[in-house]
């Protein structure tokens, strides 16, 4: 079907520009914050008023600006883009009322600078979910690490400012060292960059040549945090709580393994990986992450750096759902995203909470906590479920597609593995809800004076989990985009 | 152009050429560097580049040479090499 | 140091005889320099300009654009020694000193203001004071004026022999720099001014590039003088001759009043009160 | 009108530098207003030609109405009105931030100053105009020796470097005119298209290929290409800020553009790429000169001494690109100049705009930056992004072809040190940014972090004005990447390049 | 040898000029103290401006003044009789150029010494050290 031209794609990344608001009114918070929400509430309605086009098989187009020969600035609004858009419009919102009540609970400092950067990583991710090209990915791909850095150094003390080393080390250096040359590498082989179903490389390439591209690609986009490339996720978790679930569940490692999807899809192809049989290659190597993070994941004792081990074991399945190279794996890893975003900052909100009301983070200090702040380890339980991939957590759905995946491309052994890490993952998080509502009140070490966070910091993250749920049960939205964004690759190879 | 006194002067402006770098003082560098300028108008008058002559000599023998001196009356005619 | 500067030049040396192998015999009239561009210069200058210094006409007309820049890099000169060198001249002047002619007796005077002594009998000194030479000063006196009209006539008479305006100009501001050299700086600058010599260079390139302007104005390319042809005189060829003295006038100016601007920079090192 | 345009753009501001100099000893509150009038109007020149260009108006104007090779003419093509537009506007945008300086530092100095400026910049510009090689070595040292003065205009070790730069811009200019005089004594002309007309017989006489080694390493020296920039760093820090502003941005430029002019127009590719043979080994002394410039970089604590030394490293891309001898390399190449000169003026006016606050640019001084001066701040933010290559700057385009050439010319030691220097300026840039966002450490949370650091006031609005505009000029240039490379710059490629 | 000779003898003009050059570009890199560095710099353009007068020069040619009262009408003006002006003319601006450099070198190093009470160009830098 003929693309639609349209400026909303624009619009969805310009909401954005809120920023301009947000710093004249830097004075008066309640404006301030107003501002914030209208822009996010105005960025999910315009989101969504995309969604029946797409849904009916269209993609709505638009070219800003021709930079380079056979290369635009170019928004294009698909199946696959439109689902991550949702997933991080509607995370927007709750993550805004959220930061609310955690930056005024906590009395931070530099309050509106947060917004406006998170406005603009917002911005970011919104544009890298609908862009037509690797080249407005890659744009919209550093924008977001340049806007996520203040973020991610909030406190501006020395552990910040370490941290954020790591993490420009490990974003910019994969970004410029290994992104820009590949993606170079590949506009000399092809002439262009313009995603397309059936990938963009040529197919007469040297296999050595292109399974190189691929890496490049793949450890490029450190954002996904595929091991060895996931040391800068941990170490980011200095930043504030919103800022963690920011970068967790919403804009950062998504924009990434959005990003390893695209590349692997849309630039070089189903065909090309299955005929040089590097889906395998790349599924071994996920494999191994996801392995490796989860027993990683099992040895933490702050809430926050096992949440951040657990994001790298879970992002690696959507990677590995892709690299089945299959229907059915594609749509696991493509619900995956939606389906680990809701329950992994489900997770983040929790911790965040627990740390607003008591002030800590270490697992040890937390036994009997579930007493004191019964909604926020009720929604913990949850998404804890989500992730795991028990039913009703909505995690269930894209880990079943997965192991389909797995099974239609004959590959026993990453069915294991998605199996085993299922039962780490398990290992991880069960022992904390069970330490949190079972333990006598003799062994809690907390005051008791705790009890729950503000009604800001704990209305979100009880509508996470909700929708956590809810996901399970009513999960067409993203199953359509999905089967969508499937039939489009699948289709055009004749299968 | 008699290529005798072509070379005479062409030798005598290395020399002094290579005088003005190598004298121990100032004040004589300048002076043997107007003279050097002198020589090169000499021999360009000889090349038949008489406008260029007639500039060599009130500018490089003339006017160079008294900023020379004015620079050294300001600082200093003391010089190691 | 020493060794890597002999061994740059060795190199730099040997790279440039190895060239000269290649190079024309010196002197030959068959050499590409002397057939191609050059005869034209000398066959029609004549003809064209009417000016039979063929350096001269070269000089301020075929190639006028670059003796235009030539007039501004002195110009340019001037300033920069200027901006760098001039001290904008104090609140309190220094002390000053005089000397009574006769008795050898030196004045101080702190607070710079003026003396009410009979002046004719006492001289302005300088802090490191060498007695006036009469005889330098009087040769002097009696040849600065013959050296200015040699100047004068330089510039006049460039289009039949050598000279024109940049030499003129220099012999000029010579006469004035010898002034100040057989004297001292503050007669010289009683004759003539520093904003006077500023003004002097100024005006000289304004000239010159006014001149270009006015061609410009008169529906003629930039510098071509031929369009002065309805202000002046005998045609347009003549319009020639005289834009190139008009040009040369302006140089001439220039030049003069920049050696002077710049070598009181020098000699006084911005101070403009006592110096070489 | 428009047939006068090339006249126009020189003699409006030699007219006007003369008059600044009048009216210093005259009406001295004339002087600002005169330059701002003069640079202004050779900029709406500038643009004027750079449109004839487009819409495909020769322009080439007779001086003193003589035919080439006799007289000297001026030759507008699509290199050149690129590079003029590049060269005004900087010059222009400059000239407004300087003034709160030049009003702070020398006020009694500003009509020299202003004089000097202007002439400055009428050099450069008619360096990049003229078609005539003599005609270029004179509007050199226009611009040399207002360039020299200039810097020894500023505090401390200025005079020195100045003297330093004296004597190595002389040895360059020599070296220029030696070469001119060598293709002269064999060719017997000045003007560059007669020059190209008559060598194609000479090619294989060594004093060709003598003339073409002097010209280059003349014109490398005063570009400060690498082994031979030793002049460069110092002379650009201790100069007075709204000059290194000036100087930084264009000198290294328009000497690329000489380069460029030469061998293109002179000397021809087909002798430079084809006879010559040399690409392999200069593009390899690019790479050293990349690599080089960004080590020496990281050591400095100095954020302007730190500039200098990329603005050596950005000479070895643009050096390096145009001697990759393809299409992308010199598309890259060209476009690098235009971006550079813009990145370079808006990390060194915000540079400008640090000194003018706190006195100098010493790490000491930058804690607490970003609560103080956050608009300069932001702004180097910008000029930092684009110089280490980050979308939608324009500094990400150049160092696109850059690569590209790159790869189709199958040279991975440039791609290698492309990516190096790209990555070796973030870590100079964000150490810079990590001091002044970090330091000094107060409490990590709470209302009241870092107000007690250190004091300080934004710049004046009328340093921030051009900066910003610079900063946003980086980001337009960069989404208009495709119209510029499009419509000029792909005419200027040479014909064996294609 | 007779070969040899004579590229010695015909081209020994332009050996004398890199002579000069090179004695001129030594000063300027080796040389310690500034002023001196100065006069090399100025032989150094001396050289070049020789380099150029050589070119101009013809055999058996005169100073390019045409004759007063040349009758045209009947006799066109040979070029081969005259030096080649082109050169001198450049070389006018060499030379003013390089008087104009000297003057701003001049006033520079009177701003040095003024500074570091020295011309050595060592003293100088030991001086910037020890700051």
């Amino acid at each position: 079907m003929e693309p639609l031209t349209s400026l909303k794609p624009l619009l969805a990344v310009l909401v954005s520009l809120g920023v301009v608001p947000i710093l004249i009114s830097s004075r008066s918070p309640n404006v301030r914050e107003a501002w914030t929400f209208g822009a996010a509430g105005l960025k999910f309605l315009i989101v969504l008023s995309m969604l029946p086009a797409v849904l009916e098989g269209r993609e709505l187009v638009c070219t800003l600006a021709q930079v380079l020969p056979g290369v635009a600035f170019r928004l294009r609004v698909d199946a696959l883009g439109m689902l991550f858009a949702l997933v991080a419009s509607s995370l927007w919102i709750t993550t805004s009322a959220y930061s609310i009540g955690y930056m005024r609970g906590l009395k931070e400092h530099g309050q509106t600078r947060y917004f406006c950067f998170f406005a603009l990583a917002l911005s970011a991710t919104i544009g890298v979910a609908f862009s037509a090209n690797l080249f407005t990915l890659y744009l919209f791909y550093e924008m977001l690490s340049f806007a996520t850095y203040p973020l991610v150094t909030h406190h501006q003390d020395a552990k910040a400012r370490h941290s954020g080393r790591k993490y420009l080390l490990y974003i910019v250096g994969g970004s410029i060292g290994l992104v820009l040359p590949a993606m170079v590498l590949a506009y000399h082989l092809s002439g262009t960059l313009e995603f397309s179903g059936q990938g963009f490389l040529p197919h007469s390439g040297s296999p050595i040549l292109l399974g190189v591209l691929l890496f490049m690609f793949l450890f490029g986009f450190a954002k996904a945090a595929i091991m060895p490339v996931h040391a800068w996720l941990p170490a980011a978790m200095v930043a504030p709580t919103p800022v963690s679930a920011l970068l967790h569940a919403v804009a950062v490692v998504k924009v990434g393994v959005f990003c390893i999807l695209r590349v692997l899809t849309e630039v070089f192809g189903l065909d090309l990986l299955a005929s040089l049989h590097l889906g395998t290659a790349v599924a071994y190597v996920a494999a191994f992450t996801i392995i490796a993070a989860s027993l990683i994941a099992l040895t933490q004792d702050e809430l926050k750096r096992l949440l951040a081990f657990s994001t790298i074991g879970q992002l690696s399945y959507i990677v590995l759902g892709a690299a089945l190279l299959s229907p059915k794996g594609l749509m696991g890893g493509m619900i995956h995203i939606a389906m680990h975003a809701f329950g992994k900052i489900t997770l983040f909100f929790c911790a965040g909470a627990i740390f607003v009301a008591t002030g800590k983070k270490n697992l040890s200090e937390m036994a009997g906590i579930g007493k004191r702040m019964p909604v926020t380890m009720a929604a913990f339980f949850i998404g804890a479920l989500s992730i795991i991939g028990i039913p009703p957590g909505g995690g269930f759905l894209s880990k079943w597609y997965l192991v389909l995946g797995a099974l239609e491309a004959d590959q026993f052994p990453l069915l294991v593995v998605i199996l085993v890490s299922s039962l780490l993952n398990a290992a991880y998080f069960m022992p904390i809800v069970y330490r949190a509502f079972f333990v006598g009140s003799r062994e809690t070490t907390l005051p008791d004076t705790v009890s729950e966070a503000p009604i800001f910091c704990v209305a979100p993250l009880v509508v996470t989990a909700l929708i956590s749920l809810v996901l399970f049960f009513y999960p067409q939205p993203f199953l359509d985009l999905a089967e969508l964004a499937v039939q489009t690759l699948i289709g055009g190879t004749g299968k | 152009m008699i290529w005798q006194l072509d070379l005479l002067i062409l030798i005598l402006v290395v020399l002094c050429g290579i005088g003005a770098i190598m004298i121990r003082d100032l004040l004589g560098t300048a002076i043997l560097f107007g003279a050097y300028s002198f020589m090169m108008c000499l021999l360009w008058a000889i090349m038949g580049a008489v406008d260029v002559a007639f500039t060599e000599a009130s500018v490089g023998a003339g006017v160079s040479t008294v900023f020379f001196v004015a620079t050294v009356y300001h600082t200093t005619r003391r010089t190691k090499d | 140091m020493k060794n890597l500067g002999l061994l740059i030049v060795v190199l730099v040396g040997a790279v440039l005889i190895y060239a000269t192998t290649d190079f024309p015999p010196f002197g030959d009239p068959e050499s590409p320099a002397s057939l191609h561009v050059s005869p034209r210069y000398l066959e029609n200058s004549l003809e064209e300009t009417a000016v039979p210094n063929v350096v001269t006409s070269v000089l301020v007309d075929y190639r006028g654009l670059d003796t235009m820049f030539e007039t501004t890099v002195v110009f340019a000169a001037g300033v920069a020694c200027f901006l760098l060198l001039r001290v904008p001249r104090r609140r309190t002047p220094a002390p000053r000193q005089y000397r009574h002619r006769l008795t050898g007796l030196t004045f101080r005077i702190k607070d710079g203001g003026e003396i009410s002594l009979p002046l004719q009998e006492f001289e302005p000194m300088e802090s490191i004071w060498t007695p006036h030479d009469f005889i330098i000063e009087k040769v002097c006196c009696y040849l600065i004026p013959f050296i200015q009209l040699f100047g004068l006539f330089v510039i006049a008479h460039g289009h039949h022999s050598p000279g024109g305006g940049f030499q003129g100009g220099v012999i000029l501001g010579a006469s004035i720099i010898l002034l100040s050299l057989s004297h001292d700086l503050r007669t010289a600058l009683k004759r003539m001014g520093e904003k006077t010599s500023a003004l002097f260079s100024t005006f000289g390139v304004l000239i010159y590039a006014g001149t270009g302007a006015l061609c410009l104005l008169l529906g003629y390319n930039f510098l071509d003088y031929q369009a002065l042809d309805p202000l002046l005189p005998g045609g347009p060829v003549m319009a020639r001759y005289h834009g190139i003295l008009l040009v040369e006038v302006g140089v001439g100016m220039a030049v003069m009043g920049t050696m002077i601007w710049i070598f009181r920079n020098l000699a006084s090192r911005g101070r403009h009160e006592e110096g070489l | 009108m428009s047939q006068y345009y090339p006249a126009l753009l020189i003699a409006i501001p030699l007219l006007a530098a003369l008059f600044i100099s009048a009216s210093g000893w005259l009406r001295p509150a004339l002087c600002f207003p005169l330059a701002l009038t003069a640079l202004g109007g050779s900029l709406l020149v500038s643009l004027g030609l750079l449109s004839n260009v487009i819409r495909g108006i020769p322009d080439v104007y007779l001086f003193g109405g003589w035919p080439p090779p006799w007289g000297i003419y001026y030759r507008v093509d699509h290199l050149s009105a690129l590079v003029l537009a590049v060269v005004s506007i900087v010059g222009f945008v400059n000239l407004i931030a300087a003034r709160p300086a030049v009003e702070k530092e020398f006020p009694e100095k500003a009509a020299p100053f202003y004089t000097l400026y202007v002439l400055f910049v009428t050099g450069l510009l008619g360096m990049v105009i003229t078609g005539d090689a003599f005609n270029l070595y004179v509007l050199l040292e226009i611009a040399a020796i207002t360039g020299y003065a200039l810097i020894a205009l500023g505090k401390g070790r200025a005079p020195l470097s100045s003297l330093h730069y004296i004597f190595m811009g002389t040895i360059g200019a020599c070296f220029y005119l030696l070469g001119v005089g060598y293709l002269y004594i064999i060719t017997g002309s000045l003007n560059m298209e007669d020059i190209a007309r008559l060598l194609p017989p000479l090619y294989e006489s060594k004093v060709v290929t003598v003339a073409f080694v002097i010209l280059m390493v003349g014109i490398w020296l005063k570009m400060g290409f690498f082994p031979l920039h030793a002049w460069l760093p110092n002379a650009y820090t201790h100069a007075p800020s709204p000059v290194s502003s000036l100087v930084a941005p264009l000198m290294t430029k328009v000497m690329v553009y000489v380069m460029i002019r030469m061998v293109l127009t002179v000397f021809t590719v087909d002798y430079a790429f084809l006879v010559l043979k040399l690409n392999d080994a200069v593009v390899w002394l690019a790479v050293i000169a990349i690599v080089a410039g960004s080590l020496l970089a990281l050591a400095e604590k100095d954020v302007k001494r730190m500039l200098t030394f990329i603005v050596v490293a950005e000479v070895g891309y643009m050096v390096g690109g145009f001697w990759l001898g393809n299409r992308a390399g010199f598309i890259g190449a060209v476009l690098h100049l235009v971006n550079d000169a813009l990145m370079t003026l808006c990390l060194f006016l915000a540079v400008g705009n640090i000194v003018y606050a706190k006195g100098n640019s010493q790490w000491d001084s930058l804690p607490g930056l970003f609560r103080t001066m956050p608009w300069t701040m932001g702004a180097l933010v910008v000029g930092a992004l684009s110089i280490i290559g980050v979308p939608p700057t324009c500094g990400f385009f150049s160092k696109w072809y850059l690569l590209l050439g790159a790869i189709q010319g199958g040279h991975y030691g440039f791609l290698a040190a492309l990516l190096f220097s790209s990555l070796v300026s973030v870590v100079l840039f964000f150490r810079i940014f990590e001091i002044s966002y970090f330091e000094p450490f107060g409490a990590s949370h709470g209302p009241d972090h870092g107000e007690d650091g250190p004091a300080g006031r934004e710049a004046p609005l009328g340093m921030l004005v051009p900066l910003w505009m610079t900063a946003l000029g980086l980001v337009l240039l960069g989404l208009y990447t495709g119209e510029i490379v499009d419509r000029v710059i792909r005419h200027a490629v040479p014909g064996m390049m294609l | 040898m007779e070969e040899v000779l004579r590229l010695v003898v015909e081209r020994y003009n332009y050996w004398i000029y890199i002579t000069l050059m090179m004695i001129g570009l030594y000063a300027l890199i080796a040389k310690n103290n500034l002023v001196k560095k100065i006069v090399g710099m100025n032989i150094f353009q001396t050289a070049v401006i020789l380099f150029y007068v050589s070119i101009g020069v013809k055999k058996g040619a005169t100073i390019p003044i045409i004759e007063h009262n040349y009758d045209m009408a009947h006799q066109a003006i040979r070029a081969a009789d005259y030096v080649n002006p082109l050169p001198h003319v450049l070389m006018l601006t060499a030379i003013v150029v390089s008087v104009a450099t000297l003057g701003v070198a001049l006033a520079i190093t009177i701003m040095v010494y003024h500074r570091y009470l020295t011309l050595e160009e060592d003293e100088i830098l030991k001086q910037i050290r020890e700051s």
